[in-house]
């Protein structure tokens, strides 16, 4: 057992990869000398040498179609986008040419690459800086998509990641890349495409992933004292979605909050929502309630506190499910 | 600084050209090439099977049998040129228009069709030809490409890329973004734009004001303007660059100057927007006729030899033909199958539902 | 009255939007002398000049960067993006650009940019060529979107969507390009921002937009002929939502589809059977059922059919509604 | 073809230079200027003010009053020269460092700090200063400013625009893709590129093999190399681009070679990622100690009047801070206001649901 910072164990975990196969590449900007600005591929560099661990031109379109070629050439790279909002210039290669090219060779051509986005507000930082895009790439057909929300699952999930012989969007939650845990280095992780059910409970179910995963569980904490008996679920793969674990939860439960960082307009918590109720629509209580963004830009940060769903606005939540 | 796009008859003076549009062999001091009479024969018969393959997808999309297709027509000798500079070992990127670049790497004509059919959106193995699939977001392949010439690198591989763009395609920033990553790394890569002077309706004055090889100055690499229409110079201009690249001296940018005699695809009408005339001039410079009567006034090949490679174009035309209208439409469960390497929940809870939902209607 | 296609219809919207306001500028690829892929902007160069029917370079990124610009310097330009494949080039422009210069100016920039985007399949066309982003966008906030279906509605909702001060997102069917109708040129149409009833139904709510309202109509007359008596709405505006008229219908009918092009994972409709669940909770009589595309890219033409929900799927959907 | 970045002492021979490190007016054929006591002094006064608005920043971010704030030490001669070539119809593009622009713009440099504290995303009008907003996305403000430089022309205005961007963003797409716009419509528009030598940890090699000024002979208009640290050769230079921009002779680029004397930002450490001696280098090139020097050697400028000007900025930074730290949050329903300009239901709804939910606690 080591104590690792959720980012350490990114770190470690990518060591490990590319320690296991000379195939893995780390590219980016300022992933090198600097090793990213959180550090995440810190060492990297000094130890894999340059055409390994490459700080790139500053441009996000470049970074992921070059990252494809290099995958075509037999290449595994794990691309890093600075921040989530930084994402948008490369959005074209992901979603015209990194989810469709598998498909459009019939096979023929794999594409791992893995693009690691340090997502999500809480920091204090300008625009831009601060979100949460994953829908516009759950509905991208051909990604699989995952959120680690903890160091233990942090390391095992993006040597998984890297080990996946499809295109990836890793959102890693950067409020909580500071938060600690003892990992065991040698353990091997849940598989990388199913959710865990992180507390149990008998009332309502509650789901989350990354960054908000703590929030809910401190939420149910919360809720143990006035009585209430909370699940929550992690979902950790977000395409293709852990759908049985759900259900199962829910059809016991009766209830069910989802909760994201995203807005909630045609955020990922309507599929959530919408799923779940087809699956589980005679043991529903009530509607499944979301949590989220709302439907405006994130806010500066000396407004993110009100931006954030927070334990009272998922307490608030869970309440109104219970007054159906 | 005004526009230098003369899509009229005249030659710019920087273009490099080692045979004339009468079929004059021309020295040049930098790119001279020697090539046997069986290379010119074999170049001359790529060229017609090409044109011969285009025209027959042409008239197979205006009887329905094809959704759309883009046709090469005049843009020959750019295409057979630079894609006989290639060894094996060289990955080509495409965009969807380079019927004669993957007539030079095997693929099977019958498999370009499949695409413009709508029976796939690629259809052959690019890693078996190293021939990349189709690309049609303009500009995309460009990144691909550096991306794969920065693998060639690391593999220690003796081997080059070469990508292939249009003028419009330019404009995109993904195609910039290409030439700084290509340059910053010094990647062994060729960027091939064939200028064919037309982007759909857009003339070349709508993407840049100065000849476009020279975009290439800008970012810290060679580029050559080559006569797009003598299959000679193509060959001669694309195999330097791709040498060079191979020795590890980086990109350098090929301006093919050449036309587009033909629509934009099937479904376009260029009386809209361009004048007969222009189209007359370049008339005069086609690919084809150049090179059968370099062969003919040097007496390398005779009249059997041009009825024979006729012969064996309509035989490819009518087998190709065949061929593609017996392509089989692909079975809805193709819908499902390889959009992930490996189990996808999702997916494959659609596929069962889909393909249950569609037996019931057998019932 | 005059008898238009839809292409002609927004034909004379533009046209006319550019007769009342010399501020409204056309802009895009090929828009100039082609008039557009689809003819939709035939015309305008010739009668309005080269300034204001702007042939650009083939950058869709540019092109809304440069509208951004455009609309700074007080004009209003309406943007063609050639087909819906091809708007990522352009995402980064849209998403944190277009549709956050608003907020961040505190409400002093106006951006009455209008981005049109021919959308949907069933044309028989190549790769890239037959997609519906619209879920990408409606996700966006600071965007507005709509979805005209018809000649009329095209007609005055391209006006209204020129006249509106925030920045647009225009979905234009496609498929319904040729389709005709008799539009009174002076009539005044519902506001951009409301659905409409198409057909009046008891038994069922059926909710579309877009090229899928057509195909929803012709269910629902097969469907009489089964005795089942089908309610079908066109949304007309994705974002804002016009959600009273979905609540009123579904709370009548207590059962709802809805249909769309796009894959059904995190797509517009999860946000329609989210949001309508939670209004029409004790209503329902069956979850609100999703009919729509795969999560699968576009498949090749030839499996169109396959993939495009039909009037067989959508009764099909229909019909488990009645199965709970 | 090899990297032409001397990040040290030495300035690169094709740099327009009026004014020595060592406070020596030379002459240029190109680029000359007079520049009175009093305009000099004038310059002189900005640079020292936009510094100590800048240092004071910088210190209000270390007592936790500022999130983070970008540093414009070392390139204040960049910004006041170009700043001050601008007419009052001309529009400035800035990204996020352009604090001396802003300056010149005459926005509040409290509303610059507020940014940053986290009370706006933007914060003062646009309109009324000419003066963009801040744009944190690397180089999509580029094409913003070509749009404008449009519509300018449209207009028929007299005017010219200015877009601000470093070196990092000449590799984003969109940069080129201006470059593309600005060339082939022949905007009024100059690119003013920030070479500091650094994007956050990345040395300019990692952008570009050849000087960034020779980016613009790529798109077909000039492109000139200035001394970023002179503010003499920095207003002249730019002054003549505004004025060719306005007389339609279409873009320019300049290339303003200077440093990033301090960190990135206040989140960066720069000891990670580059050496003492290169900002030591730097350091005897200041742009404001050669202009004190000028002033003093020529006499044009006394003790006293130096000491005023300080007085003047501890003055202004001493307003600056309380003003800051006066800066009121936003109430809670900022997060919904002007999203929309017209009425938009779903945020209505959602602003009323929360404020009520809000209220909630207050019972
Ligand atoms: C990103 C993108 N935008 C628009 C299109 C539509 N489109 C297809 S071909 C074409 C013109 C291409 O011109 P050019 O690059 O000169 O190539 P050519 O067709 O002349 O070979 C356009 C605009 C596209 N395929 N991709
Ligand atoms: C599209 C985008 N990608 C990444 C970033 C993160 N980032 C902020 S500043 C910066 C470096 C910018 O370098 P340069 O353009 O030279 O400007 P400078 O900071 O030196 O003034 C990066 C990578 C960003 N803001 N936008
Ligand atoms: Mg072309
Ligand atoms: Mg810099």
């Amino acid at each position: 057992m080591t104590t690792l910072t959720l980012a350490k164990a990114l770190n470690e975990g990518l060591r490990r990869s590319m320690e296991d196969d000379p195939k893995v590449l780390v590219m980016g900007e300022d992933v090198g000398k600097l090793g990213g600005v959180f550090r995440v591929t810190d060492g990297l560099q000094k130890d894999f040498g340059e055409d390994r661990v490459i700080d790139t031109p500053l441009a996000e379109s470049g970074i992921i179609g070059t990252a494809i070629g290099l995958a075509l050439r037999g290449y595994r790279p794990v691309c890093e986008i600075q921040f989530d909002g930084f994402v948008f210039p490369a959005a074209d290669q992901i979603i015209t040419q990194l989810a469709k090219m598998p498909l459009r060779s019939l096979g023929t051509l794999k594409l791992p690459v893995v693009v690691r986005i340090p997502c999500g507000g809480g920091i204090g930082a300008v625009e831009h800086h601060s979100e949460s895009p994953e829908a516009y790439f759950t509905h991208t057909a051909g990604l699989r998509v995952v959120a680690c929300s903890n160091p233990v699952d942090a390391y095992t999930m993006i040597q998984d990641a890297v080990r996946c012989d499809d295109p990836i969007i890793f959102f890693e939650p950067k409020r909580r890349y500071w938060d600690k845990a003892d990992v065991d280095l040698a353990a091997p992780g849940l598989p990388l495409d199913r959710a865990r059910t992180v507390r149990q409970g008998s009332d309502v179910t509650l789901i989350a992933y990354g960054p908000m995963v703590k929030t809910c569980l401190e939420a149910a904490a919360a809720a143990e004292e006035d009585g209430r008996d909370i699940e929550v679920i992690d979902l950790r793969s977000l395409n293709p979605l852990d759908v049985d674990v759900l259900t199962e939860s829910v059809t016991r439960t009766g209830r069910c909050v989802v909760a994201h960082e995203a807005p909630v307009f045609t955020g990922y918590g309507a599929e959530l929502a919408a799923r779940i109720t087809e699956r589980c629509f005679y043991s529903l209580e009530a509607p499944v309630l979301r949590v989220g963004g709302f439907s405006t830009p994130y806010p500066p940060s000396r407004l993110e506190d009100h931006y954030l769903p927070d334990l009272d606005r998922v307490l608030d939540a869970v309440d109104r499910t219970f007054a159906y | 600084m005004t526009a230098d796009a003369p899509r009229g008859a005249d030659a710019p003076p920087e273009l490099v050209q080692l045979l004339t549009p009468e079929g004059e062999r021309v020295e040049h001091p930098d790119y001279d090439i020697e090539l046997t009479a069986e290379e010119v024969r074999s170049l001359y018969r790529d060229l017609v099977l090409v044109r011969r393959i285009d025209l027959e997808a042409v008239a197979l999309q205006r009887q329905g049998e094809l959704g759309i297709w883009a046709s090469l027509l005049g843009q020959e000798a750019a295409q057979i040129g630079s894609g006989r500079a290639l060894t094996d070992a060289d990955m080509a990127f495409p965009t969807y228009r380079e019927h004669g670049v993957a007539w030079c790497r095997d693929v099977d004509p019958v498999k370009l069709l499949g695409l413009f059919r709508g029976v796939s959106n690629g259809g052959w193995d690019p890693v078996e030809h190293n021939f990349h699939l189709y690309t049609i977001v303009i500009g995309s392949q460009a990144l691909h490409a550096v991306g794969y010439a920065m693998g060639i690198q690391r593999d220690g591989a003796e081997a080059a890329t070469i990508v292939y763009f249009g003028d419009g395609a330019t404009s995109q920033g993904d195609v910039n973004e290409s030439f700084i990553w290509a340059s910053v790394f010094n990647a062994p890569i060729v960027f091939f734009c064939q200028n064919n002077q037309w982007a759909i309706s857009e003339p070349l004055e709508k993407q840049t004001k100065i000849p476009l090889y020279k975009r290439a100055s800008g970012f810290g690499f060679p580029g050559i303007r080559v006569d797009g229409n003598d299959v000679f110079a193509c060959l001669a201009v694309t195999r330097r660059a791709l040498q060079n690249a191979r020795e590890g001296q980086g990109p350098t940018m090929i301006e093919a100057f050449t036309y587009r005699m033909g629509a934009h695809t099937t479904s376009d009408d260029p009386t809209r927007y361009r004048l007969a005339d222009e189209l007359e001039a370049w008339k005069l410079k086609d690919p084809i006729e150049r090179v059968k009567a370099y062969l003919f006034k040097n007496q390398l090949a005779d009249q059997e030899f041009f009825e024979k490679i006729d012969a064996e174009a309509d035989a490819l035309g009518k087998d190709v033909r065949s061929r593609c209208l017996a392509l089989p439409d692909p079975p809805p469960r193709a819908i499902f199958d390889h959009v992930y390497a490996g189990a996808h929940s999702l997916l494959d809870e659609e596929r069962e539902q889909y393909l249950t939902y569609l037996a019931g209607f057998e019932r």
